[in-house]
């Protein structure tokens, strides 16, 4: 700490030119997942020319939305040092939800909103227990998973929706689109879009990152927990339910079994998308992307004609290989920052 | 040494059915307890066999319960449930197991107290129950799902079959009589691809779906002898360009199929009545229990309206050969 | 309490203020009054309830009983939120960052300066932050992540957060125990310009020159009773701790003359890539080795890497001429070295466990027979260490995480003095113990050295280094760059070095 | 390396999540109500009591209170194995098909366990020296290993184990309900509480799970231990897949499917902390059995299985709210009699 330091403007100024340092790892670890997901399409359609024609690409964003959706909520609650693993039980019973209303020959828009407060309101729910009780939210979840699926079994019972009680346009929206490009996928680009920018750019989206770096100094520094969290699980249990009312336009089939061991996959595809579960890092791009990655492995096996017996180990190595791949670029990440850090300071001091 | 699957093979499965007598005169018991114990519960297809059964004991005035595990792999469950029911002692139990093995101890343990027990739908080693209720014959039903889709597609073009578990036993034993009904000569430009497995998930029999038609751009038609499978493979195909250009069949029900067959997705498939099944089982169930029958080949009972059955070999009963339902009846059934 | 108070209306004060955790009676009717324009300083010894008063007066404790005034006025802080709105800037005993995010972030959290649309200006947030660190002479990165940073830098960024608010009221809970005298001296130029600026400040600090520094009047507490408010002029350092303690002050620095022996830790060309660079160093059997140097000049990470918990790339280390191996604190424990560190909270401490096993992580082996623990010995080993270092607490089963700052500090002390090491080395001992334990803690790492242990010193606390160490080492940016006999250490000659002007060693 | 994390508040506050009044631990609590439910069960519920039943409910709880053991001590250090329920479908699925290839059960027994260690080494490696989120790498072993099994047994299900062995899957002692398995599981059970709490194994597990790096400081060898705990959970899931094959008499490669699910939400009614650095084995084990004994009673009193998971959900929500609920109302009623307090804080410092 020597007393020379430059004229204030200069200070001032250099910052900005090296803007983001942090912000740029980041980026850079969503790269590696990137291209893994890139390479790993480019050879499919390599060994099966037919795996990226319109129809295929239009296949793979349509396979993606819904767990896209449901991840980017998933990751706003994972930021902030929770989860919510009650979201495969929500999509579930809004799905039905909204079906049960259709088949009452109710508005398809109507549907859509009833799936989406449904859904808010569990999310609410599981908000309210996690921050007002104080307690562990993997167990509250856990308890909500359970008890949202018990109660909609006893709901919907043996009863199910079928297509043919949907209406078309609903149904049709299910699975139709611009070219190659699915509403449905629209949508969730849309929901991930806004997601992040808000993260990323408002003081209460910066706010859900302090509380999962760290709840104390949070608290300290006087973000409002008991405001935020709910408010996180809330926008989780809002996008299980607008998926939940997806899953019943692009499926046309639910029963009390929908979405049932969803959760794991969604906290995979988090997980794959570098949000660690330690809160405070990642992003809803990289879970997004995570959930791109896994919906896609499922559609690459059987495309390249891999037996459907090998694709469960198959599915289970890549996973592997994926976080492993982002965890050594993610070192390197690391190291470079380091030396960089390194290097201005020393800068500073000659 | 050590003990090898060799040495022990000597010692084998001891066959069926009791050696106690039967008395194919005895009155028909009343007030007897039969529980109903389906791979699932909520399941639409075993709610419909369950109320079968209902019905059946219902009119015999016996007692009807069901009990089950809410998910369809839960072996486990489903023993503890027939542990259970061998606890409260009911007469006879009507299950449809998840695994033709797991629960053998379990029910061995229920007959050896006094519970008859009767398989449907799904039967466990013929060791461990003294009768099964098959819906049909798995040789017809294989066979009749090569001709159906063989009528729709003129004889000619790849077809692939989407099958649900590959541990699902009776799909398996069907899958086996459809290869062997396309050795034959009426059948040579027809091709089996392959077999897809989609779990009986909705999301993943949707996924290899997609995956058979990106793999084998020539495939003119699927057989999925699934009602997940053909759902899930049927919403696909109506949202997809392949919509009427790869034909479609397999076991499904009428209402979950109804707007595949309208909207031309779907041609034609097939499938027994649930409901009668379930009614077998219960008029199955309680003849052993009044002592009618012991499940020995050769033995008969009245099963009401259904008319009258004859146990086969290995106790198994056949309910009959199943439904096609195409565009022109499909509306006469709901369920 | 009324020893020519200003007739002014205090702007920030605590009446009759009471506050217990369960039985501990943290603060017994304390009352504290803070003047614009004026410097408070709050003294008492560890564990006396002066960061209890401190988190009452922000809003994270709620008095059981008596009043908090702003203005004269009765005010009732909900939270620490409550608090910051109404112009109270707190830097806490320990840092409270967030780990994950970037420095400048962490100063303006929830207050970042907006653009159109209520967004948050990331280039302005950056800037500010860059201005702050240079007001207070600080060269971090604002973009670095908090994560990684030294105590002394956190503690550095906690600051510049303080004075982010431009807050009417500036309240220091020992702000400046991991930070070197120039440090200190730059903090203290800024924190007199918001005394210009009619700022009212509260300031804790065990080093007693600071606060005669600094500060107008002084409150004192003691075992969470208020004993005095006084001016600062015409008090003596003495009359300062005969508050605090009750009773005179030992002497400070009793360096015991000792025989020195054998070498007992001897370490060769040590490297760590960017860290520290080509670091020999011998130290011998009854010797206090001193380690000054400024902050970030890698004294904890030789300190780390010679006990094995970060690897080295290059180098050897020997103690009693037997090899260490890289990487394998287990291994130097064996040896007989022990690793006082320079963080508790992270590295000295496990929070969650109570005080009795926290002491006996370092003594595993040692309490088991035949593999299963013995808690008698356990117990005993702990509660002996424990009242030697005049820990205060309720019981030993009490959680270490309720413990006072300096408490805890003891703890680490004691649970490394137990393994009754042959080679010391103590990161930073006395950070945040009051004078009369830091008097004893001296006594003791001289008379362990007596007994023939050899003893590596790190401090920031240049008077503790040149009145305890036998030879100070100097690093600067990774080297030693001195190597001074006890005879020839000053402050000015350390401090050459340590600023890297003059190399003249190594 | 240094964190600017500092320790919550709120746990510091609140050690082992305390009971009613802070007085009471959670794991007593959960003995308790074990020992309320067996008391009402044998009186009021026809057939519970005799031997038979309890003979299954022992039987069918006994894969889960197996798992527990090892879980209970990874997640006190810190740790998560979501593959355990694979691989004892893997170990199962290697049984049946050695023994289908006609070798000896003597052999293949060790050899399935051997497997076990294998699969958890695995998992540690890639934890511990990758240092990858135990989460993410069992979600991803989770799959493969399950793959595995699929790959090497396929659509078999292999039930004709020799007799004698199958007899002590699901025996019991003449004249007792005590199935014969039940025995080791005693032993290991007493291993097990001696090692966590009794040994400076035990000590060094809570230290990792509370602080790895302060653990780390004290010559702790952090990745070691895990590495070891890991490989402990493999072989005794690997154990559990074998007496899960011989308790059902069927080796199929989806054996134990869902086992993680339920191993989990006992050791978290059992009031082990998610987080680490908490919990007791005693509390563990209580959770296990309070779980199976209810499933049993409810099954014995008809109640569908879509309540119980409501039950079972329910249960785990009270079991983390309900001593804080108390907490409260003690502490609410101390202030009452003291009165000079002000106003119930909303905001308290926990
Ligand atoms: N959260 C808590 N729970 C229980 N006891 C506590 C808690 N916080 C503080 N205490 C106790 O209150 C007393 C006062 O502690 P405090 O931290 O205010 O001391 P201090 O004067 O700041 O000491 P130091 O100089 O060591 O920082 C101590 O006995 C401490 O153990
Ligand atoms: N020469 C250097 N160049 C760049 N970074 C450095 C250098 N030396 C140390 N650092 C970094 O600065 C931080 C502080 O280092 P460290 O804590 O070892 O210094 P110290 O002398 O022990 O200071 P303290 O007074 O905090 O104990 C660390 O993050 C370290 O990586
Ligand atoms: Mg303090
Ligand atoms: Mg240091």
């Amino acid at each position: 700490m020597t007393e020379t330091i430059g004229p204030p403007s200069q200070a001032v100024a250099a910052p900005p030119a090296r803007a983001g340092l942090l912000d740029l790892a980041l980026k850079v670890r969503e790269l590696a997942i990137g291209a893994v997901l890139v390479l790993m399409l480019l050879a499919t359609q390599l060994y099966n020319s037919a795996f990226l024609s319109v129809q295929g690409i239009k296949d793979l964003l349509l396979n993606a939305a819904i767990l896209v959706l449901v991840a980017t909520g998933q990751a706003v609650v994972v930021i902030t040092r929770n989860v919510d693993l009650s979201v495969g039980s929500v999509l579930g019973i809004t799905a039905f939800a909204a079906g049960d209303f259709l088949q009452g020959g109710g508005n398809p828009v109507l549907a859509v909103v009833i799936a989406v407060a449904l859904g808010s309101a569990f999310g609410l729910l599981n908000g309210l227990l996690v921050s007002l009780g104080q307690v562990p939210a993997l167990v509250v979840t856990l308890g909500t998973l359970y008890i949202i699926r018990g109660i909609d079994a006893i709901w919907v019972g043996s009863r199910e929706i079928t297509a043919s009680q949907l209406p078309h346009s609903f149904a049709s929206f299910g699975h139709s689109g611009f070219w190659a490009i699915p509403w449905l996928g629209v949508l969730a680009a849309l929901v991930l879009v806004v997601a992040a920018y808000y993260l990323r750019g408002y003081r209460s989206g910066r706010e859900l990152y302090a509380l999962g770096s760290s709840p104390e100094a949070a608290r300290l520094a006087g973000v409002p927990v008991r405001k935020r969290l709910p408010a996180a699980y809330l926008l989780c249990g809002a996008l299980a339910g607008l998926a939940g009312a997806l899953y019943l336009a692009r499926f046309g089939n639910v029963d009390s079994g929908t979405g049932s061991g969803y959760e794991l996959t969604v906290v995979s595809a988090v997980v794959v998308g570098g949000v660690a579960f330690t809160g405070g890092s990642g992003s809803v791009y990289g879970a997004a992307l995570g959930a791109l990655l896994l919906t896609s492995i499922n559609s690459v096996l059987p495309a390249v004609g891999v037996s459907s017996v090998w694709v469960l180990a198959i599915d289970g190595i890549l996973l592997l290989l994926a976080i492993t791949v982002d965890r050594l670029v993610a070192l390197r990440v690391a190291r470079v920052l380091r030396k960089r850090a390194a290097q201005t300071r020393s800068a500073h001091h000659g | 040494g050590g003990t090898t699957k060799k040495s022990t093979d000597a010692a084998g499965n001891a066959a069926a059915g009791s050696t106690a007598s039967a008395n194919p005169g005895a009155a028909t018991r009343t007030g007897l307890t039969v529980a109903f114990l389906p791979k699932q519960v909520n399941n639409p297809y075993f709610t419909i066999a369950d109320n079968g059964g209902k019905k059946a004991l219902d009119a015999l005035g016996e007692k009807y319960k069901e009990v089950g595990t809410s998910s369809g792999t839960d072996t486990a469950g489903q023993v503890s449930y027939v542990n259970t029911l061998t606890q409260q002692q009911v007469n006879a139990i009507a299950v449809s197991a998840q695994d033709p093995g797991a629960l053998c101890t379990a029910l061995k343990q229920a007959m050896s107290n006094g519970v008859k027990v009767v398989t449907y739908d799904s039967d466990t080693n013929p060791g461990c129950r003294q009768v099964f209720v098959s819906q049909a014959s798995a040789e017809a039903l294989g066979r009749s799902e090569v001709q159906l889709i063989a009528k729709q597609l003129n004889y000619t073009g790849d077809i692939a079959i989407l099958s649900a578990a590959q541990t699902a036993t009776n799909q398996n034993t069907w899958i086996g009589y459809m290869k062997d009904e396309l050795k034959k000569p009426a059948y040579k430009n027809m091709k089996l691809v392959t077999v897809a497995y989609g779990n009986d998930d909705a999301q993943t029999s949707f996924q290899q779906t997609q995956g058979l038609l990106q793999q084998y751009p020539d495939l003119k038609g699927i057989i999925s002898p699934t009602t997940v499978g053909i759902k899930a493979a049927a919403q696909y195909l109506s949202g997809s360009k392949y919509k009427g250009k790869v034909a479609l069949t397999g076991l499904g029900t009428p209402n979950d199929m109804r707007a595949y067959v309208k909207d031309g997705t779907v041609a034609g498939f097939e499938l027994w009545d649930p409901a009668k099944l379930g009614e077998l089982a219960g008029y199955a169930a309680t003849a052993l229990a009044s002592g009618q029958i012991t499940g020995a080949q050769g033995q008969t009972f009245k099963a009401g309206d259904l008319g009258s059955f004859t146990v086969g070999a290995d106790g198994v009963v056949l309910l009959g050969d199943p439904t096609v339902f195409d565009k022109s009846n499909i509306d006469q059934f709901d369920f | 309490m009324s020893h020519s108070e200003p007739d002014a209306v205090p702007m920030l004060a605590l009446e009759g203020v009471s506050k217990s955790f369960g039985a501990v009676r943290a603060l017994q009717d304390v009352s504290l009054r803070l003047f614009a324009g004026e410097a408070h300083a709050l003294a008492g010894e560890n564990g006396a309830g002066k960061s209890t008063l401190i988190k009452t007066l922000a809003g994270v404790h709620r008095p059981d009983a008596g009043r908090v005034l702003l203005d004269g006025q009765d005010v009732v802080f909900h939270g620490p939120a409550d608090a910051r709105d109404a112009g109270v800037a707190v830097i806490y005993q320990e840092p409270t960052l967030f780990p994950d995010l970037s420095v400048a972030e962490n100063i303006f959290m929830g207050r970042q300066p907006r653009r159109s649309l209520g967004r948050v200006d990331h280039g302005a947030v950056r800037a500010a932050t860059a201005e702050l660190f240079q007001r207070l002479g600080v060269d971090l990165d604002p973009d670095q992540p908090a994560r990684g940073l030294s105590i002394a830098d956190q503690q550095l960024v906690e600051i510049a957060k303080a004075l982010s608010f431009d807050a009417r009221v500036l309240i220091m809970d020992e702000p400046t125990a991991a930070l070197t005298g120039s440090e200190v001296a730059r903090l203290f130029r800024v924190v007199r310009s918001l005394l210009a600026r009619d700022a009212a400040v509260l300031f804790i600090s065990h080093r007693l020159e600071e606060v005669f520094e600094l500060c107008r009047r002084v409150t004192t507490l003691r075992d969470g009773r208020w004993i005095a408010s006084e001016p600062v002029a015409g008090l003596t350092e003495d009359d300062l701790v005969r508050r605090m303690v009750g009773r005179d002050l030992d002497e400070l620095y009793p360096k015991q003359d000792t025989e020195i022996g054998e070498v007992a830790l001897s370490v060769r060309r040590l490297t760590r890539e960017g860290v520290f660079t080509d670091i020999s160093f011998d130290v011998r059997a009854g010797e206090i080795v001193g380690l000054a140097g400024l902050v970030g000049a890698g004294r904890s990470e030789v300190a780390r890497a010679v006990f094995g918990v970060d690897r080295w790339d290059a180098g050897e280390v020997r103690v009693h001429g037997r090899p260490l191996t890289k990487g394998a604190p287990s291994v130097a424990m064996a040896a007989g070295v022990a690793l006082v560190p320079e963080d508790r909270r992270a590295q000295g401490l496990v929070m969650e466990m109570s005080i009795e096993r926290n002491i006996g992580l370092t003594g595993l082996k040692a309490t088991s027979t035949a593999g299963l623990m013995n808690r008698r010995a356990e117990r005993d080993r702990a509660l002996d260490w424990a009242v030697r270092l005049q820990v205060k607490f309720a019981r030993l089963a009490d959680t270490v995480g309720t413990l006072s700052g300096g408490n805890q500090q003891k703890v680490v002390l004691a649970k490394w003095l137990a393994t009754g090491p042959k080679v010391l080395i103590v990161d930073e001992p006395t950070r945040g113990i009051d004078v009369g334990t830091k008097a004893e803690v001296h006594r003791l790492l001289s008379s362990l050295a007596a007994q023939g242990v050899a003893v590596l010193m790190i401090s920031s606390d240049l008077p503790e280094i040149l009145g305890m160490a036998d030879r100070v080492l100097v690093m600067h940016e990774g080297r030693i760059t001195a190597e001074i006999p006890r005879a020839e250490a000053t402050e000015e000659s350390v401090m050459t070095a340590a600023t890297g002007r003059e190399r003249n060693a190594a | 390396m240094a964190e600017p994390v500092t320790a919550d508040l709120t746990k510091a506050a609140a050690p082992n999540r305390p009971g009613l009044g802070g007085m009471v631990r959670w794991d007593t609590v959960v003995g308790a109500l074990l020992i309320v439910l067996l008391l009402c069960s044998f009186s009021f519920v026809d057939n519970f009591g005799n031997a038979l039943n309890l003979s299954f409910l022992i039987g069918n709880t006994l894969p889960i209170a197996l798992i527990a053991l090892p879980m209970t001590m990874l997640v006190v250090a810190g740790e998560i194995d979501l593959s355990v329920g694979s691989i004892a479908g893997l170990s199962g699925a290697v049984m049946g098909a050695l023994w289908n290839h006609g070798m000896a059960i003597e052999t293949i027994i060790p050899l399935c366990l051997v497997l076990g260690v294998v699969c958890g080494l695995v998992n540690g490696l890639l934890v511990t020296r990758l240092g990858l989120p135990s989460l993410a790498v069992t979600i991803g072993t989770m799959a493969a290993y399950r793959g595995i099994a699929q790959i090497v047994l396929g659509s078999d299900s292999v039930t004709d184990f020799p007799q004698q062995y199958l007899d002590f899957g699901s025996g019991r002692i003449a004249g007792t309900f005590i199935p014969y398995a039940a025995v080791p599981w005693a032993v290991l059970a007493i291993v097990a509480v001696l090692v966590l709490h009794a040994t400076g194994v035990g000590r060094s597990l809570f230290a990792i799970g509370a602080s790895e790096e302060a653990a780390y400081f004290v010559g702790i060898r952090v990745k070691r231990l895990r590495l070891a705990m890991f490989a402990t959970t493999g072989l005794v899931s690997a154990l559990t897949g074998v007496f899960w094959v011989l308790h059902y008499a069927s080796a199929r490669y989806d054996n134990a499917t869902g086992l993680e699910l339920s191993v989990i939400a006992a050791v978290l009614l059992g009031g082990i902390d998610f987080d680490g650095g908490r919990g007791t084995l005693g509390g563990a084990i209580a959770g296990v059995f309070l779980l199976g004994t209810l499933q049993n009673t409810m099954s014995l009193v008809n109640v569908s299985a879509q309540s119980q998971i409501v039950v079972t959900g329910v249960l785990l929500v009270v079991s983390v709210l309900g001593p804080r609920v108390g907490r409260r109302i003690v502490r609410a009623r101390a202030r009452h009699r003291t009165t000079s307090a002000p106003e119930p804080l909303p905001t308290a410092t926990a």
